[in-house]
């Protein structure tokens, strides 16, 4: 097993390499990708080994990135779009959901649409307004489109491949805050599959499910648990769309328990149809009612105050206590 | 209609003019050809409209007037060339070669495309309104990289003109300078709104702002419309980059057979425009310059009539799809919602089958 | 009591005409809303009688559309947006969930944004593709957006007056294929709240919830479901977000069952949200988990098998047999 | 800098030019009172720089080099205009009377916002691009529709100008012949893309084809962009329609202090407009027309001075905001699931305090 320690930030930017190296059809595109390698340098380096047309600076304009690249799809290339941040994606938002999600099946599967729309999602960075978005649920609940968020600089060098790869487009959804974190990344064999859920930490009380910059939230929260003697069963979506329900019915089989969590606000998001889901799979495995710990329902704060929108190991407990406590 | 900004190359009546910039290179045979495909495209429209009165389809959308546009733009493509068409390029995709029927799937609501793109290089039609312009662009943008010799024909009309996604459109083949064609087919309505409401200046002028050159044509006149579409693929192919033609015509029709034109719009407009027709101008062209006789004209008609009679079989044994097919390529991959979906509706109807 | 008999069609262009006569701020815009009236005719008459400048023939886009309301909100106007159908939201979907959304927050509170967004939503009218969506999930999980249905022509007739009267953005959701249905408008006195739910059957075993076209559904199922013994509680959601959740508890603590019904899609949809919630609020109360009769993970078919996508009958029946005999 | 398209009144030395459709009408009081705006404005721009370096800022937008474009538009304002900014307009927010320090709120990531955009008459930043200059659009049909003597002023980049939303406005203001002006400062960068990306040719040529005017001025002329702006407002007022502006200038420093330009951009190229300065070019017309002396440049320095001490404390003092506020303002109207996050966070603080 050969691993080398890198940031997430890099293992993107090694993954992307990868897949242009292995198939001269993937191309890049967005703003600012190229000679700056990206706001948070996602892409830097690639222009420079790949050329102008494979690693385009675009006019800034989202709707033609994706529009084009449904272009790009049909002619059998492969972009990858970056979006500048979360809140920039919706003026892409028409022709994601009404040309991306529906070709495949509009063609009679002529066509596929193998592009992936790269999304640095969720806060936590101290940044301005528009800049801290999680609008995963606007996809996820879209017919035809799949998304995907990573934890780990393991899984974004991995999951950014099998994104690339797959015939199917992919919102791929990148925990901005966590892009300098640095982790064992496996250069040789990938982990599980693209949709795959993965227990990060067993445990036998509480399922705890989330994803993105979430997943470590969640880790810290099973660390102060257990100091307390409650044993929190972590879980790391990865699949947002489709959801693994398999791995999540075996875990709450186990606890009982489910919490689930994201930073996105609550109503008709991905933890709404994690319990919804899991009530009808586990009904009489729960002791408690599923409970959502998630971002209130207000527009994103100002960053100061950020931390307290955000789902913190504080919410987390005390989601965990009532679950525990719970008696109707 | 003398207008100077307006190419034209015949007369109302069938007279030719000429043009500094485009001279007509068609031979009589190939423009009888093109009599042909207008003639079989109006019948094809015709017997469509019917077809939905009867209830046999849910809607159509008539192209009455706009076959000289369509045909001379249709033909005007090369083989390798790629389409992207709107929801009313009947004529289009007969001069690539759909199967007509095929383009009735969508409005007899049996499919929600209906041929194959990548085999008739015509891509499925797109309803919301400017994205497919997008679409043209990024596969412009394909056969840029491939160093293909291909440009690709986009379609849109006045009322679209105006979405943000045709003027980015706009922006991106200017800037990458790719090898496309924006057809604007200006027939004076989106709906019911004016072309004016769109733009208070002719629509062939927005190109120009953004790097290209922009081409006003009587689209009614089959051979100018030819000329001038050859001319921009041509130099698209050869790297010139985009072109807009807008193809000035009038809608003689309703928007759709949901529609009802006395709403807004004037019976006189309509009389004026019926002068115009763009099927009665190459007759008498065929008449005073080629001689073509009455029995080539009947030989025509009655093909269109033969075509009818076998599109309407075509159409009404065209049953309705197995609702399990709804299922089928959502997806490319494997998904579990869909294969629930496939499970619970099968269920559902061997249910009803047992009753 | 003065009550006439009415289309919903015919209910909303009067309760359009009454907001109009009561606020001269009060304007309607969108595409071919004018001389014709609108494709559904809901606007018809209106431009004759209140001029261009009220009922406004807008260039075709609806970004611009959405865009330009927001200034007029800014300016004190109140724009009504009618939305053709469904599936051209999309275009206005950043100015909607950037700007409408959040400008009242960005404010702090001097602006208000009351405006009304229109759209004919739902299938069942035998359309062709993108005139038949329900995308009433995105605007509930959306911060900052109201989003309501009618099913009534009464309730069509008051709650656009409610809602252009509310100093909120209101997503205002027309169940298309009940336009041409009739039914009693009282012309004195509103119903109720714009956001209550309303027990339109009472029942005793199932509470079964839904909004727009599928109330109707819903009550022909209770009709079956009675003669073979089953008493269904049919509840009208009308408020879509925010959700009456305490009539929806009331309800399921007296059934101790529950089926939410729609035509969009199951997944991060309101009735994951609804199934969530009430699990959160009534789990010792439920007796079976609560189930979703939704539309398909497919884009919304061809309209000749359009019927086998919609909640049927059928379909709700089967979930009513679920919950009945439900023992896990 | 010898373009024709350009409108200038002031060479980069400092000398005044004559221009055929536009003459200075500024005393020279109103010009060394406009050459305090900029002086003020950059010690803001300054001032905030070293404030983020300092951790007090989240981020930074510049604005020097374009100090001129901002103030000459700001002050061809009448009190009554209303404009609409994107995240970089802090000149315009001083000529509107804005508090400068609550231009900073946002930057400090304590507000979303920042003033009350109603009694400033100035639009709340807009950071998702293009998106104000439709709602500046729909203001101007609200004063169309009050028949009132004002006009709208809406600001957007050479980035932003590739956006649909722009160009959708474009056609709006054009239908609809709306009081709008449309004031593009082209510096020639979004973040790092070249404005040659967004169009290949000027800018300002684009509003032709909408069918409204465009002009071209030199962005670092204050008196060309005052007069210019001046002219185009007036024109909306009296009811002329709407003009696009292109101010070609130069960001001299980098996109926000999150940027490094150094990646994407040779120093020359700063050096050459460094030459260019608008500040620089207004103190030698001064000094030489007017004959202005040091002494008051020297009193305009110091009061700079002043005001960054005054703003960096008013900085300082911005406490954190009550996490609770978040709740406040989401909707007009009591909302359930507003007032339950507020319980919730309530009960979630005490709990903290309470340890
Ligand atoms: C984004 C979008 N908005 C609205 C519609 C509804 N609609 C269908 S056709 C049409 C008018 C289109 O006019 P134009 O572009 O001139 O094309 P034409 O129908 O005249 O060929 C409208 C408003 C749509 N299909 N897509
Ligand atoms: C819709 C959207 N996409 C991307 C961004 C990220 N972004 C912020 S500023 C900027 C460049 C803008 O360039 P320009 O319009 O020229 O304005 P400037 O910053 O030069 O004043 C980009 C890409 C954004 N704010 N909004
Ligand atoms: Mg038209
Ligand atoms: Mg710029």
């Amino acid at each position: 097993m050969t691993t080398t320690t890198m940031t997430m930030a890099k293992a993107l930017n090694e993954g992307l390499r990868r897949a242009m190296e292995r198939d001269p059809k993937v191309l890049l595109m967005g703003e600012d990708i190229g000679k700056l390698g990206g706001v948070f340098r996602i892409t830097d380096g690639l222009q420079k080994d790949f050329g102008q047309d494979r690693v385009v600076d675009t006019p800034l304009a989202e709707s033609a990135i994706v529009g084009t690249a449904v272009g790009l799809a049909i002619r059998g290339y492969r972009a990858v779009c970056e979006m500048q941040f979360d809140g920039f994606v919706f003026p892409a938002f028409d022709q994601i959901v009404s040309q991306v999600a529906k070709l495949q099946k509009r063609s009679d599967g002529v066509y596929t649409m193998g592009l992936v729309i790269r999304l640095p999602f969720q806060g936590g960075i101290g940044a301005i307004e528009h800049h801290s978005e999680s609008p995963e649920a606007y996809f996820a609940h879209t017919p035809g489109l799949r998304v995907v968020s990573c934890s780990t600089p393991n899984d974004a060098y991995w999951m950014i491949q099998q994104s690339i790869e797959s015939d199917d487009p992919i919102i791929f959804c990148e925990p901005k805050s966590r892009y300098w974190e640095k982790g064992e990344v496996d250069l040789e064999n990938p982990p599980q599959g693209l949709y795959d859920a993965v227990v990060r930490r067993v445990g036998t009380d509480v399922t705890v499910v989330g994803y993105g910059s979430s997943v470590k939230t969640m880790l810290r929260a099973a660390e102060t648990a257990q100091a307390e003697g409650v044993s929190l069963e972590v879980i790391d979506l990865r699949g947002i769309a489709p959801i693994d329900f398999p791995t999540l019915v075996a875990s709450v089989q186990k606890t009982g328990r489910l919490i689930a969590v994201q930073e996105a606000p609550r109503t008709a998001s991905i933890s709404s149809e994690i319990v919804a889901e899991l009530t009808e799979r586990c009904f009489y495995s729960l002791r408690a009612p599923g409970l959502r710990v998630a971002g209130y329902h207000v527009p994103y704060p100002p960053a100061r105050i950020e931390e307290e929108y955000r789902p913190s190991v504080g919410r987390i407990l005390d989601a965990v206590d009532r679950v525990m406590d719970f008696e109707g | 209609m003398i207008d100077e900004e307006l190419v034209q190359l015949l007369t109302p009546e069938g007279e030719r003019v000429t043009h500094p910039d485009y001279a007509s290179t068609l031979t009589g045979e190939q423009i009888l050809s093109m009599y042909r495909d207008m003639v079989i495209v109006r019948r094809l429209c015709n017997e469509s409209t019917s077809l939905q009165r009867q209830g046999q389809l849910a809607l159509w959308a008539p192209i009455q007037g706009q076959e000289g546009a369509q045909i001379g733009a249709g033909r005007a493509l090369a083989p390798m060339d790629f389409t992207f068409p709107t929801y009313r390029e009947h004529g289009i995709a007969w001069c690539r070669g759909v199967p007509p029927e095929d383009v009735l799937r969508l409005f007899r609501a049996v499919s929600t495309g209906g041929w194959d793109p990548q085999k008739y290089r015509h891509h499925v039609p797109t309803i919301v309104l400017g994205n497919q312009v997008l679409n043209a662009v990024g596969y412009a943008m394909g056969i840029q990289r491939d160093g293909a010799d291909e440009a690709v024909l986009t379609f849109f009309g006045d009322g679209a003109s105006s979405q943000g996604d045709v003027l980015e459109a706009f922006v991106w083949a200017s800037s990458f300078n790719t090898p496309v064609v924006f057809f604007c087919q200006n027939n004076q309505f989106g709906i019911s709104t004016p072309s004016s409401t769109q733009s208070r200046v002719p629509l062939f002028r927005r190109a120009r702002g953004f790097g290209f050159p922009g081409v006003r044509v009587d689209g009614n006149d089959l051979l100018a419309c030819y000329e001038v579409t050859r001319a921009a693929l041509e130099n698209a192919r050869a790297g010139g980059g985009p072109t807009m033609i807008e193809a000035y015509t009038y809608r003689m029709g309703a928007h759709t057979t949901s529609d009802d034109p006395t709403r807004y719009r004037v019976d006189a407009e309509v009389e004026v425009w019926k002068h115009r027709d763009p099927i009665e101008r190459i007759k008498a062209l065929l008449v005073r310059e080629y001689q073509t006789r009455p029995a080539s004209f009947e030989a025509v008609a009655e093909e269109a009539e033969a075509f009818a009679l076998k599109l309407r079989d075509d159409v009404l044994a065209m049953g309705r799809p197995d609702p399990l097919s709804m299922f089928d390529h959502v997806y490319a991959e494997p998904h579990p919602l869909v294969e629930e979906g496939r499970r619970e509706m099968a269920a559902l109807l061997a249910q009803e089958g047992a009753h």
